[in-house]
């Protein structure tokens, strides 16, 4: 394990860390080469996560669990994780392999569900958090992803802290039915109210949000950004296929896609997503700013050409 | 169209005509078995239209002859006026929308549109919702709450529109959008399901503070054969993923997730529509009546605590 | 002339209507026959007349002036004009001939500049009104029409009268220069305190409604109507073709190309217009609709098809 | 690009250049005379752009070498972060924005953005807006409304781009949604014209509360040579219809229809850039802070006053 992956490691405290399993690192496998999902290059693997899972040929960004995110995007051991103890339940009835399933996923991602909320340091701010982990059941939102995002959105606006939600989904969890397809209404209600709290709320779309959780909380930030490559949309590529019985081009509802078409405020590479992250902050919590942060600003931008 | 469970009764029906037939002819006096045979008939299609499994409910709600948003419009209100486009790019087919009164009561109302043939259908485009059409929804619940017009949702989709343009121009967004904006209007919301309530294509205009079913509705988070394609990779498995994911009225009711179930008459909404009329007439205003009770800040906290306790999980 | 014509004499105190002839009614000329301007056909001026000057054939909507549309629209003897006082000054110095053809036109129409505002009852409705006239300078807005509209729309929500304004206008008048484009902001400030008042304002569009109208008070009604056939547009024709460098469609920037655009809700002949205007008024204002609007409305409408 | 007017002063500094280098060559001693023909250039300099003629301005304002939106974001600004997209069909590269700030204080800017070569046009459309440009930045001032940041907008478009999309999507709602938004928006929004002001598509986002002018920036109600094609028949007349239509900053604040002149470097902002960016810094926090000393009620009646007694007539 290099460095970046140590660092979330920091953000648990030592004893659970160290304890039961739920809350340590994804193993890591011991091949010493990953293929890049994007073109299929092999990469060493140290450079892989040193690259943070970016593809230095094609530019892919690889998933990453919700754990590396706080590693990637948080100041070293400011996270303190909220809402821990909200386990999914069965409410239709599907009975025991989905419960298998959701057993697994917990264990594979040290996650109860498919999102991980709390708060951290971003830069000089305090923010409250919200990542979403593909690898528990392709991110999908059912009564837990509501809840907890709606408790995290409910607590950045009790404590005015800006909120900051990574998504990546494949949508409503089918399991959970009509209590999946509710979440929609519980988020964005507490968007709502966070707004009416002058509070800021920053989503960054991760590959890939679709469905439920587009159509929901990851539409409506105050600041939209997203990862280069993601996929976002509502319906689904296969299901447009067949609709329209042709094939689809392949930058089709990527980020790109959706900056040009207007969604999204600014797709940025991992490697500038805290940064940006900061600048942004900046603007909502001048008084929190460093100096430094304007004037060493290597990024400064004017208008994209 | 006919369902399975309905052919015994559809026989006996018929039986008893030809019945009819011979007594009226004069020759033999059969008005007695004749009676007989109608209260059987009555039984059996109480009996039948009581015990509808689920995926008979999907398909009495797809039901060709199903009414559409367009006929409560018609026969609800006393007038309609319809209001087209979205003020940003079209004017959607597939949602319909306007001005509407009981009395003196003035509402907004809208809802998707299904066709009632094939050629409507490509113009409503099977009441599948393109951005445009939600865009257009939201202008108009806006327009509502300007003038403290309340809200009614009449929902009928399969789903929101998969098309290339449909993306291209946002439909999540679109979607978000919408929810968002009801769950913050300031005017009351009434939300009937009367046919098919298809995911993220209904919710967009179905999050009301009322959320009221035809019986013989359904409204799900996948479509059967969505679910059946995903979890047994066979589409043919709908009947089964409709038992499994909890569409109908009755398991929704007894979960929270909707108020109340409107009663159809035996045999669905078009065979007796006079009465399915009057039955959603009469639930629209008895739920207005209760929203109109609400001060504003009771009813903008009313509807955030429905939707905040809706969800199944534990905790620790 | 025949009784369309005779009916907005009556709207006039007859004093007025008999007096100086600032406000009689545009002379008729003496030949029995019009040409259609939609398809040539002629059409025996009685006919075409009776016709509300709406051609049978081809359903072309001819122009009306401000005068004929208190006919067309409001009842008999109820519109009090208000606002009479206000002319057109000279800026930007333009001079002699600007001046002359104002004087020309102000004869020709009977109105000081390019509308006329006042107050009526349509069907029971007690409305306040600006019927806009293109045979004065094209229709087009300087400063006293911006002045008007203005302040009829303040009279609507002053009084809580609903607002009614068809539009019929090039643009903003050019011999104004900036003073002209200001009156969009002016008119579009007075929308947002009539909507802030909660009072109803519904547009008509008629020929032309483009450029500086359509950018302001046309654009932003609670109901939006159109004639038939009416050309809607910022830019014009000649301007779009000169650079796209081809010909436009004939149907391009019609009422009915600017419904199936989202930007008008319902196209309605002429015939028809006030009769739908009371429906309209009727959701706005109840109390005051007749029973028979709604039992004996031959005109109720399900979703269109 | 050299104006008809400046040809005097470029040939003197020309001459005074050559004699520069002949005294430097040491042969002969100059520097009286250099020292008098450099206070001649001076004068001259001064002459010529004090008394440029409408159409002069027009063609400073057109200048290639003008600075642009994206210029004075970069150098006024502390920081700037460019947001994209009107998140309905678009991002309009014509009008971009974003949050900015000077020390603490943040705004939401934006502006019309011309390119600064060719192929830098072709993208921005030459700064002539689309409908979704528009409501991008309605979008725009609607987020700094719910954080109660200013709003800054710059203005440099020939006009709102006349194409068979723009007009399909809605150009004319678009502007007047956003004249609309504008004059109802509860923040102060500072107007700062950099260049062109050209008619509808300028005022798109330029009612602001204070409507500042660039010294060599011309706002009007018609291209000069469209005005002169109606009035003439004849375009080559523009500088007859720019003496005509009362486009210069001076003009229009004679005539209260603008608040201030921001006076410019000797021939234009681009001779001295710093300078430039100083003074339009200088003018946006001045005016802020008037604005920002109103109360919301106080800010709402004084744009509404200052625009309502706009106009030119007269009253029996
Ligand atoms: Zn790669
Ligand atoms: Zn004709």
């Amino acid at each position: 394990m290099n460095a970046f992956f140590d660092k979330f490691k920091t953000n648990k405290p030592a004893a659970e860390a160290e304890g039961e399993g739920k809350v340590q690192a994804p193993k890591v496998p011991s091949d010493l080469w990953v293929k890049c999902s994007g073109c299929d290059t092999p990469i060493y693997r140290k450079v892989f996560e040193e690259k943070l899972k970016v593809c230095d040929k094609c530019g892919f960004h690889h998933k990453l669990s919700s754990y590396e995110r706080i590693s990637l995007l948080t100041e070293p051991g400011s996270f303190e994780e909220l809402f821990t103890e909200i386990l999914p339940a069965d409410p239709l009835n599907f009975g025991e392999e989905y419960m298998t399933k959701l057993a697994a996923d917990q264990k594979k991602t040290n996650l109860n569900d498919a999102v991980l909320t709390g708060k951290a340091k971003v830069g000089e701010h305090n923010v409250a958090l919200g990542f979403m982990d593909f690898f528990f059941r392709g991110g999908s939102m059912g009564s837990v992803v509501g809840e907890k995002i709606t408790r995290i959105l409910e607590y950045g606006a009790d404590n005015r802290l800006p909120v900051i939600i990574a998504t990546c989904s494949g949508g409503a969890r089918m399991q959970e039915g009509v209590f999946s397809l509710m979440q929609l209404v519980k988020t964005n209600a507490a968007i709502n109210r966070l707004g009416e709290a002058g509070v800021p709320y920053i989503v960054i779309m991760t590959d890939p949000t679709t469905a439920g959780v587009a159509a929901s909380f990851a539409a409506i930030g105050d600041v939209i950004l997203a990862e280069p490559g993601a996929i976002i949309g509502f319906s689904g590529r296969r299901v447009i296929e067949q609709t329209i019985r042709q094939k689809l081009p392949p930058d089709f509802q990527s980020a790109e896609f959706y900056q040009k078409h207007g969604f999204i405020d600014k797709v940025v590479h991992r490697r500038m997503m805290k940064k940006t992250l900061v600048r942004i902050l900046n603007f909502f919590n001048p008084k929190a700013k460093k100096t430094e942060d304007v004037v060493a600003e290597p990024e400064k931008q004017t208008v994209e050409v | 169209m006919i369902l399975d469970v309905e052919k015994p009764l559809l026989e006996l029906e018929e039986k008893i005509l030809e019945l009819i037939k011979v007594n009226e002819s004069g020759k033999i006096d059969l008005s007695k078995e004749i009676k007989a045979l109608e209260k059987k008939a009555r039984e059996l299609k109480k009996d039948i239209y009581s015990n509808l499994t689920p995926w008979d409910r999907v398909l009495m709600a797809r039901h060709p002859q199903r009414l559409t948003t367009g006929d409560y419009l018609e026969a609800v209100f006393d007038d309609f006026f319809e209001l087209h486009g979205d003020r940003y790019y079209s004017d959607d087919a597939a949602l319909v929308g306007g001005l509407a009164s009981i009395g003196d009561q003035t509402f907004m109302v809208m809802g998707h549109q299904k066709g009632k043939d094939t050629k409507e259908n490509l113009k409503r485009n099977f009441g599948m919702v393109a951005p445009d059409g939600f865009r257009k929804a939201g202008r108009l619940m806006k327009l509502a709450e300007k003038f403290g017009y309340p809200v009614v949702t009449f929902i009928d989709t399969p789903g929101a529109y998969p098309g290339i343009e449909a993306e291209e121009r946002g439909q999540f967004e679109a979607i978000s959008k919408n929810i968002a904006l009801m769950a913050g209007l300031d005017v009351p919301i009434i939300t009937v399901i009367i046919g098919e309530g298809g995911s993220g294509g209904a919710l967009a205009i179905a999050a009301g503070d009322r959320i009221l079913m035809l019986e013989n509705s359904i409204y799900s988070v996948i479509s059967p054969e969505g679910c059946a394609s995903i979890i047994w990779r066979d589409a043919s498995k709908a009947s089964d993923a409709a038992n499994a994911l909890g569409l109908t009225g009755e398991f929704l009711l007894k979960n929270g997730l909707i108020d109340e179930i409107i009663p159809e008459p035996l045999g669905g909404v078009h065979k007796d529509r006079e009465k399915s009329y009057f039955a959603v007439k009469e639930a629209i205003l008895r739920n207005l009546e209760m929203l109109q009770k609400f001060t504003l800040e009771e009813l903008k906290n009313y509807r955030y605590d429905k939707y905040r306790k809706m969800g199944s999980f534990t905790e620790k």
